[in-house]
């Protein structure tokens, strides 16, 4: 399918922020980072996801201190019971699960593995897709190629089911339900990235810095990233959402890591253990939690997208 | 209602005619107020063609969507705009309903990107049709079909694409559809200005045989002073934001008194009269101010080869002479001005001062 | 337009191909045992290689391979290690009972989103509406889709009672279409229903708000405005030309919204595709879990083609060559 | 709680450190350190009790100086890895499901323990044990057959290869607005599919169809291609006998049985038995069966047939049944399993029996209590009472809800549209559902489903017969139960046949109580020791 030329003359490049004059030497990729990130903080919206998040992250730093108990330890009745199902008390202020474990405990915890997946799959996808992406959108060719049957392919495999059969083959664990996120959502980002540096790699500066003798590699570092940056913050913000998205459902329906605790996992053990609908003690603050989470992402998300987007922005 | 009956309920709309005074239009951007158009006046008598001309950005098109209603919410708007008595500035949506294409119809800046590209051209007229008259979409067809053969497209192209079309053919749909209603008052905002010169003259010629087989009023918003020298009965010139000239377009383009005029006519072609020496194309050196915080006296000062300081400090008042008017503090000394200014020179001395 | 069609038609067989193929073999390569269950019963060796030899799955990895691609071919998925029978038999019933949800889901989603959006792209930048729509419905697409299910069942099936918690129909034994036409079903139906709506709506709803606030400045939407028809019909204008991304995003997201519809069906207790498949996963039943996953993947691909033409229906820029 | 235990990384052997204290020998004069020992238990797929049990049991083992590598594995590759594969690196903690069949004391005597056995994976292999255990099976007198059951339970008691921690207590939950006797247990005993709701259960209202909320759908309608001795499909098709919870076989479709040689079986089926087509039930039928299977040999009944020779019809009810060795679980595992198969409906088939689609062919006749009416795969199932069965039930018919998960399962018992539920709740939930909801009621049944503390017998620690005395005594059973099952199971008896199947279990064994500080004097005794920070040392050699 291809859409008919149009005869309207072709709009010249979008300017970008305006703020950076762009020269012969670029820019480099560190104060293009910082800049998008400074433009993405101007954003209300996208400031309530940063403080969110960073709330998160010093629960989930603090959460071994914070935590009153173990998060496995069963908590006993005076009369050697075990204490099920209790709704909140002083001892356990969110109550205990129908295991008799602490929920306040398994929660606190369940920000760490949230975060670990998030970070290590926004590492990995965001590594993955910007090397791909950039790679295939700027030397074309072959790798451009391969690159496209790929995502052509990959675009077909319905996600959680993909998931679910090969975390399930693979065996539960946090390492394989990071492998398995990482393998399903690269190629969106590198395809989104891909495109961004076509339009970047047109520029007249590009163009001019080549004919002044500039290596691949200058060119990519100094002028091609820092311009498709906005794409790449933009894709790794979305990337984490949809980790910690996918690890959610995973462990919702049992296929978590038994070993670490994830918000996931509390509320499938609620789920088939029959209590979902009566202890909303140790089914609200995961469900919550998750919540509060992944739509900071997506505020975050949507701040650059708006920044991406030079047509969404606000005159 | 018939087609007959349509036709001559719309050919009984008389002329209208339209007086413009005190316009200010400020638009609030990130960076503060900025002032596009200022206290801008004019009259378009009944059945008369009136020019409005200046470089790009020094206002025209900001007055062409201030009477159409369609600036940005939040812009700061002042004056009035009197359609046959009635002022249409600040009217609400619902109200502006009744007076746009009714009675005041825009042929658009650029065709190319104005008609919507997933309807059909006729689509587009008979909506405009059906939106003011109680008729069906026959009628409105058939009469759409009357307003392509005016502009001289074939009926049977209605039902084509914008996409389908050349720039030249878009722009006559546009103006298909800005006559589809016989408004009293057309406002046409640049409507060659994407067009090659043949095409532009065509166009023209075809804007001019309308205007005089309808008798319609007509503001026409363009750059180029030939164009209003051949249709325009008035020429209204503005620079930044006000009108610094304005009268009969004999006189103003004939004996212009206000420097800016004068530029302007330099740095077009004229027809050479035979034996005559060729007249040099002169360009303005300089740029339009910033209108954020525009100079204190003239603003074309920056840019006058005449200047003196009272056009840096104080702003100029309007001298009349006669039916034409100028925003210069040395009316009385356009004589000399224009012989100077027909120098390239005179103007190469301000490039290098610059 | 035909060649075009074919030429799709064909790159979607390739891609079935290699979604095929790659199943194939994630579930050969791996470890999971099919034979587990009998072995913990005390399945012999030689009872077991007659077992493993009745399900295909002895010879080489090649050979399973050609056979499986074969039978494939002829439109035999094999048979259910866990229901003894042909895998077509065991989802067809339960592709229909997907789609039930899937398809008014992805519409009435998609609709009422676009609605939405194009109401908070058309409001007044920076207001109130376009303030609060954007910040609800990023919230809500945070929302993840089981989290979704719990709070309707919560909220309308325990605490209310206004509908059945789970299951697609009292027991009865109405069969084929007809049960699909009864008002109990149509009762069971709702809370899913709304729970993919819910999943899809946000997305879609943004989406369309981008694309109105994109068109809302073009020369077009002004020329529609200075034409004097009423607001809506303005609003019309820009929405129906920020449809063409909705439809190009629409249908490649299947592949993401799909999932979506997994997990709802889990926590209606839905008979659907999807339940199936996490089933089947868990129960090492290979022929039925590639199968349905098959089916999943043909549906995003024709999803995926329908957009295609869809878009040029839409579109009248688009040609097909 | 201290702040180290609370970290998860810390090492659960820390606590130790206390106890080493008191410990007599110095470092110098101990071994190499017992290495970290990998506990490997079925991962929450299966639930989390396994967890929950491994847990608390290696907090009490660490106590001994020992520290433990978690290690979950999926049921599947547990099976085929561990049970079966014989991949069990150090200790595994699992549970053997109450089938019917292991009533028989040979499934936990031989099955478990015996050299080469193929589910033997604690891998522990002694001679005469193994001697006595397939001896026990060859023994067609009961009463001479207990006393060497009962010897073998001794032997093993004493060497301790893996022990029992607890045994499981199921429980059902069912509507008593609605229904009435859904649980007496007779004629069908407990074990006789813990989830069948009883034949003997009588409507209160006048809804007579009895809807039993379930998880999962029925595999099949083909016997043959059916393990599942619990299953759905025994409602529709007639055993010979079944199982009752004092462990005794009792007869069902067969009214005697008697063992004319150790060989042979004579076999007397109840007189007026009809198919659900209304054809009589003979000894033809019965052979028939036998023969086909034997000739066929159907994978998935494989563990319980492989002894079958063949049979052969004596009169219209009497048939004999041909053993290829000496074999008293004949008994209790075959007569409650094998089916009777209608001649006349498969007799002239010629395809592939174990493939066939009954349903779709219409095929589905038995002589069972139910018959076949309809099926929507993964929702409902529905059977008919068949009124002219011996057994009929009181009510009209069967309902099994395929819910696929807990909370609807829940919910479709709060509603009212399920009847009956059992297993697939968890029973502490249905224990909670009971007491929170007056129309319904809830029972527990102990079984003798076991969880197992598996050790590898084949490598140290374990092949040490102290170490594994001093594990055995500082394994708490009572806190897998309490923490572990929340409450619903129970502390297993000594030796490896459990209490619950009666006569069979030897209750002469004297119980071994839970005491960390015998364990820590029975490792020291034996020549380990404790190093500074209470680490266990093997003895110097």
């Amino acid at each position: 399918m291809t859409v008919a030329p149009d005869p309207a003359p072709v709009p010249g490049p979008v300017s970008s922020s305006g703020a950076t004059p762009i020269t012969i030497r670029g820019r480099s990729p560190w104060a293009a980072a910082w800049d998008s990130l400074r433009l993405m903080m101007r954003d209300s919206f996208a400031l309530i996801g940063v403080v969110v998040l960073s709330v998160f992250v010093v629960l989930a730093v603090l959460a071994p201190w914070l935590a009153p108990y173990d998060p496995f330890q069963a908590m006993m009745t005076e009369a050697g019971r075990l204490n099920r199902l209790s709704p909140p008390t002083a001892a356990n202020p969110f109550g205990t699960t129908g295991f008799g474990q602490d929920v306040l405990s398994q929660f606190l915890y369940g920000f760490r593995v949230a975060l670990m997946v998030g970070l290590v799959a926004a590492v990995a996808v965001g590594f993955i897709s910007t090397l791909f992406g950039v790679l295939s959108g700027y030397f074309g060719g072959l790798v451009d190629d391969v690159l496209m049957r790929i995502t052509d392919v990959a675009l077909s495999i319905p996600t959680l089911p993909f998931a679910i059969v090969a975390v399930a083959l693979l065996g539960p664990s946090i390492e394989n339900i990071i492998l398995v996120i990482t393998i399903l959502f690269w190629r969106n980002g590198a395809r989104i990235i891909r495109s961004a540096v076509l339009t970047e790699k047109e520029r007249v500066y590009v163009k001019w810095a080549r004919a002044a003798g500039a290596s691949h590699f200058h060119i990519i570092m100094r002028h091609i990233l820092p311009n498709v940056f906005r794409v790449v913050f933009l894709w790794i913000t979305m990337s984490v959402a949809f980790a910690i998205l996918t690890e959610a459902s995973l462990s919702f329906l049992g296929l978590g890591d038994p070993k670490a605790i994830s918000w996931g996992q509390m509320l499938n053990t609620a789920f088939s253990s029959g209590n979902l609908r009566t202890a909303w003690w140790w089914v609200v603050p995961p469900s919550v939690a998750l919540v509060l989470l992944v739509s900071s992402l997506y505020l975050i998300g949507r701040a650059y997208e708006e920044q991406t987007n030079p047509r969404l922005r606000r005159r | 209602m018939s087609l007959a009956e349509l036709n001559a309920r719309l050919a009984a709309k008389p002329a209208a005619e339209l007086r413009v005074d005190g316009l200010s239009v400020t638009y609030n951007t990130a960076r503060g107020p900025f002032h596009a158009v200022e206290d801008v006046g004019f009259t378009v008598p009944a059945g008369t063609n009136l020019g409005l001309v200046g470089e790009s950005g020094c206002g025209k098109s900001t007055v062409v969507k201030a009477l159409m209603g369609l600036l940005p919410e939040g812009t700061g708007l002042t004056g009035r705009a009197l359609l046959d008595g009635d002022d249409i500035l600040g009217l609400t949506d619902d109200a502006l309903r009744d007076v746009r294409w009714n009675r005041i119809a825009l042929i658009t800046q650029s065709a190319m990107n104005s008609l919507d590209p997933v309807y059909s051209i006729g689509d587009q007229i008979v909506e405009a049709i059906r939106a003011h008259e109680p008729v069906g979409r026959a009628t409105a067809w058939a009469r759409a079909e009357e307003m392509f053969a005016l502009v001289g497209l074939p009926a049977a192209r209605l039902t084509e694409f914008p996409h389908m079309f050349s720039g030249g053919m878009r722009q006559r749909a546009v103006i298909a559809m800005a006559l589809a209603l016989n408004a009293g008052m057309l406002l046409a905002d640049e409507p060659t200005t994407a067009l090659d010169p043949i095409m532009q003259s065509q166009i023209m010629a075809r804007i001019r045989g309308i205007h005089a087989h309808m008798r319609r009023s007509m503001v026409l918003v363009t750059h180029d002073i030939a164009v209003v020298a051949e249709t325009c009965e008035t020429t209204v010139v503005m620079y930044a934001g006000k009108v610094v000239e304005s009268g009969p377009t004999g006189q103003v383009l004939g004996r212009p008194l206000h420097p800016y005029t004068m530029g302007l006519q330099n740095a077009f072609p004229r027809l050479p009269v035979r034996g005559a020496p060729r007249q040099p194309l002169i360009s303005i050196p300089g740029v339009v101010p910033n209108l954020a915080s525009p100079p204190p006296g003239c603003r074309f000062a920056g840019r006058c080869p005449f200047a003196a300081d009272l056009c840096r400090t104080t702003p100029p008042p309007v001298a009349a002479a006669g039916p034409q008017q100028a925003a210069c503090h040395f009316t009385d000394r356009a004589e000399e001005f224009r012989a100077a200014a027909a120098l390239p020179e005179t103007w190469r001395k301000m490039r290098a001062a610059a | 337009m035909r060649a075009y069609i074919l030429r799709r038609l064909a790159q979607s067989v390739l891609v079935v191909w290699a979604v095929t193929t790659i199943m194939f073999f994630m579930f050969r390569v791996m470890p999971a045992d099919p034979t587990a269950i009998l072995l913990e019963r005390g399945l012999t060796d030689e009872a077991r290689q007659a077992l493993l030899e009745r399900w295909g799955l002895t010879g080489s990895l090649w050979d399973q391979y050609i056979a499986y691609l074969g039978n494939l071919l002829q439109g035999d998925f094999g048979a259910s290690f866990f229901y003894r029978k042909p895998v077509w038999e065991v989802l067809f019933p339960l592709i229909v009972n997907t789609l039930w949800i899937a398809v008014p889901g992805l519409l009435l989603g998609a609709a009422i989103g676009a609605a939405i959006g194009t109401a908070v792209g058309w409001a007044r930048r920076g207001g109130k509406l376009e303030r609060s729509g954007i910040f609800l419905a990023t919230v809500i697409r945070g929302v993840p889709n089981f989290v979704i299910g719990i709070a309707l069942l919560t909220v309308f099936s325990s605490t209310l009672g206004w509908f059945p918690g789970f299951g697609m129909g009292d027991p009865g034994e109405t069969t084929g279409f007809a049960r699909y036409l009864t008002l109990d079903f149509l009762h069971h139906l709702t809370l899913p229903l709304v729970a993919v709506i819910i999943y899809f709506l946000p997305e879609n709803l943004l989406l369309m708000r981008s694309g109105v606030v994109e068109n809302r400045t073009e020369d077009y939407i002004e020329l529609v405005r200075a034409k004097g028809v009423p607001q809506r019909r303005v609003a019309w204008h820009a929405a129906r030309n920020s449809m063409l991304p909705l439809i190009t995003w629409l249908f490649p997201a299947l592949a993401e919204t799909i999932a979506g519809i997994v997990v709802i069906e889990i926590v209606f207790s839905w008979p659907g595709v999807g339940r199936e498949l996490v089933l089947a996963v868990t129960r090492q039943d290979y022929p039925l879990a590639q199968a349905a996953f098959f089916l999943l993947a043909v549906m995003i691909v024709l999803a995926n083609l329908a957009a295609d033409l869809v878009y040029g229906k839409l579109d009248p820029r688009v040609v097909y060559k | 709680m201290t702040t180290a235990v609370r970290r998860l990384a810390a090492p659960l052997w820390l606590p130790a450190g206390l106890f080493a204290l008191c410990g007599s020998a110095m470092a110098q004069d101990l071994g190499e350190p017992v290495p970290e020992l990998q506990i490997a238990y079925y991962a929450t797929d299966m639930g989390p009790m396994y967890e929950q049990s491994a847990r608390v049991m290696s907090e009490e083992w660490a106590k001994l100086g020992l520290s433990f590598q978690m290690q979950p594995v999926q049921f599947s590759s547990f099976i085929s890895n561990i049970i079966v594969g014989g991949g069990l690196e150090d200790m595994a903690v699992f549970t053997v499901g109450a089938d019917p069949d292991r009533v028989d004391p040979t499934y936990w005597l031989h099955d478990l323990g015996a050299c080469g056995a193929r589910r033997n994976g604690a891998k522990w292999c002694d001679e005469a044990y193994t001697e006595i255990v397939q001896r026990q099976r060859e023994i067609v007198d009961p009463v001479e057959r207990l006393k060497v059951v009962h010897d073998a339970q001794q032997y093993f008691y004493d060497t301790m290869p893996w022990w029992p921690a607890t045994n499981t207590v199921y429980g059902i939950l069912w509507n008593s607005d609605k229904w009435e006797n859904v649980t007496s247990p007779a004629p069908v005993a407990a074990h006789e599919g813990l989830v069948d709701p009883w034949l003997s259960a009588r409507p209160l209202t006048d809804d007579r169809i009895l809807d039993w909320a379930h998880y999962e759908d029925v595999t099949t309608y083909n016997p043959l291609a059916e393990e599942g001795a619990v299953g759905w499909i025994r409602f529709v098709y007639d055993t010979f006998a079944k199982n009752n919870s004092d462990g005794d076989t009792v007869p069902w479709a067969a009214s005697a049985w008697e063992f004319t040689d150790p060989q042979t079986v004579k076999i007397t089926l109840r007189e007026g038995m009809t198919f659900h087509d209304g054809e009589p039930v003979s000894a033809d039928d019965a052979v028939f069966t036998i023969n086909t299977i034997v000739e066929l040999q159907p994978p998935a009944m494989s563990s319980r047939i492989g002894n079958l020779a063949g049979a052969e019809k004596v009169d219209d009810l009497t048939f004999n049944v041909s053993l290829k060795t000496p074999d008293a679980s004949f008994v209790t595992t075959v007569l409650p399993y094998v089916f009777i198969l209608p001649e006349h409906v498969w007799a002239d088939y010629d395809g592939d029996m174990i493939a066939r689609d009954v349903v779709a062919e219409n095929a589905v006749i038995g002589s069972g209590p139910f018959k076949f009416r309809s099926w929507r795969v993964n929702e409902t199932h529905q059977l008919d009472a068949f009124k002219e069965h011996f057994h009929a039930p009181e009510y009209d018919g069967l309902r099994r809800l395929a819910l696929g998960q807990a909370d609807a399962i829940r919910s479709a018992m709060l509603d009212g549209t399920g009847d009956i539920a059992s297993m697939v709740l968890p029973v502490a939930s249905m224990s909670d559902l009971a007491m929170q909801n007056d129309h319904l009621d809830f029972l527990e049944i102990p079984s003798h489903g076991s969880m197992l503390v598996w050790l590898n017998n084949q490598k140290a620690p374990f092949t040490d017969p102290a170490f594994r005395k001093a594990l055995r005594q500082a394994t708490s059973k009572q806190r897998a139960a309490i923490e572990g099952w929340l409450g619903f199971a129970v502390p297993a008896g000594e030796g490896p046949v459990p209490e619950q199947i009666g006569m069979w279990h030897n209750k002469d064994l004297p119980e071994i109580p839970f005491d960390v500080e015998a364990a820590r004097a029975t490792l020291e005794e034996a020549g380990y020791g404790w190093d500074s920070s209470g680490r266990l040392h093997y003895p110097k050699k």
